[in-house]
């Protein structure tokens, strides 16, 4: 059904550049796996991002280049890494106490479901022939500052991700805090989906059509992001 | 005098006892202790209980050990990644337990075990389906749930450095999990690259102190799981 | 860009207010952030709840805070030091509240607040006069007592060697208490003898990341409390 | 009454020597505060005890050289130390996981009375006017393996210090092995104190006398030391 898409929807691409420009400055950010790792391609000019990655690094840099990477220094997608001036190594009690303990001020997650009220769907699809697995997904949502998920509007078949209720298990009730897709940037409002932006190209209607509850339009334009 | 150091992998794992529970450093292949899990397998303990972030991937190391069936219970946050194919094929035909414990709520119970915490709260998993059957309490107006320490017969991991009374470092991403299980291992077995004798290494820079080790092996040149992977190599 | 270096003592301190909680790195006199502490003396906050293992000695550092009346709360396991006259002096006027709290629970109660754990079970202070108003609870046929998370406005603390990240390393015995308040204060302060760059110091070795440091000094010679001490000084 | 103190019994030194001999070999042992700390004098020929102080080091070592110590390397007992070639310096919530978790062999403790059953008052006489200082006893007892204590058999006053039930504060329950004081070795049973040794040139009934609950006598000698 990729026929129905807008053609103004944003790439993968131009999705996790949109949600950098909304990390403030000096910020302590978490990556998930998948779309969430693009967004260290694209860091605005005059800022500054500390990536965490829960498996015991603080400092992450960008992927080695090929040849010299380190198969004990990877990621939490267990892909080669690097380190930056400044990096820090530890073990996981304590990665898990920056997380857990409020310490990381972001983290960028994928999805299979999110919810009007902030209710997270992402590690499993409850079919009973899968191997369940969660990794850390349950532990950043519980414990991160902000909570934004960057994914593609529906799934492959057209169905949507933002629904009124998630039908898949919960990685946690209430955490998200703002959506990126192609299509739009919504924030989690206590009245449900709000659209902050449209991506270029694309009206609300068409957002609205291809999403599972009922989203507020834009009330005011969104500032420059404060560290909170 | 006190010196911890034994000759072999093999006669570092010989009192593994059928039905122990086995913490095993590692998260993914950075600091996997593969040449002691390949002793393990020589050795031939049966019905483990393994801890691990992980299943392995391909034939070797933790993979290796699923394979060969002695490991009839996991505790683990992500039985699935790449090239991990034994412990999926062992899982569908009802020959594996699994236990999925949220990653953070893994190390954390493993730190716990090891300092003599018997159970904490944290909101890790409240509202989700790894919720169920574990104790709900307000504190402060927030929920939690209550999950309990974790402790382990053995413990097997991978160091760096480690010198003979068992202080050890460890390289980058490999120290993961590996300096908590060193805690709540009763018997603590740590493979490095090198071993030395006191005073070779700085006491500032010390990870896991002595007292949480019981033996130590020196494998000077451990194998990498990825590269056997790709070797298509499987043990034994 | 990234640099957490601030100019003075008195800039790192500025904004402390009045009734804050805030934890003191130290045991005795080893790793105490004198420098820190005779800032915030000049800085005047009021009314604060202090956490120390101890109270301080002479009329220097904490002593010299407590002197000044500055502190109506001390959370402390051990208030009862050599040289200690200025807790002492208040205690028996009423003038200081104690919270007497067991010297690894205390610990543990700061990591715990710093780790997001809002409380856990201990064996420490069962059957004393310290299990007073705890919860009781029997884990695998052992009984524990209930203890909760400790967090603070401020951490002030002392460490060797930090860069303009936050990261820091400790000398010795110093290190003590200040690793686990970094990680439970809101706001962080770290007095360090040298401030580097970042890459100024090896990831490997790094204790306190700078993830749980909000602000660096540097103070290139800071004073030992016994040698104000035994040097008759006060402050201010 | 020191007057009736019988001629026989142990110093202060003599007592630690003689706690010493019963530490088994490769023993990590953390020693309190007074005459715990002369144990570390008397290391018996071929063994190696590796010391613990709670403030943050394993491996502490005998005290400096005048004129060499330095202020920020010091035991429980703030008195400055040394750390020997092997020595490992931590912060308090691993130094006391290694306490509570049940790492450390044997503790060695000072008391105010110990009670038949093993209860230990060492912390507070109770005194009303007195500030009440705690540190690590507690944690100290409720997690390390073995709890010996070292103590005068009675206080200057002449009153027994080994009780049918201590009036002090408790600072743990049931929680002491073996008592070592200047007349004799006592182990706690079941059955109560049970005489394992008397001190050179003093008899059954003179401790008996200077002690406040039934005394058992020795059974078998005790043997050699063995790692538990």
């Amino acid at each position: 059904m990729s026929e129905q898409k807008p053609t103004g929807g944003r790439t993968r691409e131009e999705m996790a550049r949109r949600l950098a420009q909304d990390i403030p400055d000096g910020a302590y950010v978490n990556l998930g796996i998948g779309i969430p790792e693009l967004v260290a391609k694209f860091v605005p000019v005059g800022r500054e991002f500390i990536y965490h990655t829960e498996n015991g690094l603080l400092g992450m840099g960008p992927s080695p280049e090929p040849g010299t990477g380190d198969p004990e220094l990877i990621n939490a997608g267990k892909r080669q890494v690097t380190a930056i001036p400044g990096a820090a190594f530890f073990h996981h009690a304590d990665s898990f106490a920056m997380i857990r303990g409020g310490h990381l001020d972001l983290c960028v997650l994928g999805a299979l479901q999110v919810s009007q009220n902030g209710d997270l769907a992402n590690w499993s699809t409850g079919a009973t022939d899968a191997i369940p697995a969660v990794g850390g997904a349950m532990d950043l949502v519980a414990g991160v500052k902000s909570i934004y998920v960057i994914t593609q509007h529906c799934t492959r078949n057209g169905e949507p991700k933002l629904v009124e209720l998630c039908t898949f298990p919960l990685t946690g009730r209430g955490v998200v805090h703002r959506i990126y897709t192609d299509l739009a940037v919504i924030q989690i409002t206590p009245a449900g989906f709000q659209v902050l932006e449209l991506s270029p190209g694309v009206d609300f209607n068409q957002v609205q059509e291809r999403t599972g509850a009922p989203l507020s339009p834009m009330a005011d334009p969104p500032g420059v992001p404060k560290m909170t | 005098m006190i010196n911890k150091q034994v000759a072999s992998a093999a006669e570092a794992v010989a009192d593994l006892f059928d039905g122990a529970t086995i913490m095993i450093g590692g998260f993914g292949e950075a600091g996997s202790p593969i040449e002691l899990i390949h002793a393990l397998i020589d050795q031939g303990a049966r019905n483990l209980t393994a801890v691990n972030n992980n299943t392995g991937s391909g034939e070797v190391g933790l993979a290796a050990l699923i394979k060969a069936g002695r490991v009839s219970r996991m505790i683990c946050s992500y039985p699935r990644t790449a090239n991990s194919t034994e412990f999926p094929k062992l899982y569908h035909r009802g020959a594996i337990q699994l236990d999925l414990v949220p990653q953070g709520t893994l190390a954390e119970r493993i730190r716990a075990g090891g300092a003599g915490i018997p159970a904490f709260y944290t909101p890790t998993s409240l509202d989700t389906p790894l919720e169920k059957g574990k104790e709900r309490r307000t504190i402060n107006g927030r929920d939690y749930v209550l999950e309990y320490g974790l402790t382990a017969d053995f413990a097997i991991i991978k160091g760096r450095v480690a010198d003979t009374y068992g202080n050890v470092v460890y390289n980058m991403t490999a120290r993961n999990f590996s300096p908590l299980m060193a805690m709540a291992g009763k018997i603590t077995i740590v493979q490095a690259a090198e071993v030395v004798a006191p005073g070779g290494l700085d006491p500032e820079v010390i990870v896991t102190p002595g007292i949480f080790v019981n033996r130590v092996v020196e494998i000077t040149h451990p194998a990498h799981e990825s590269t056997l992977v790709a070797a298509g190599e499987s043990y034994p």
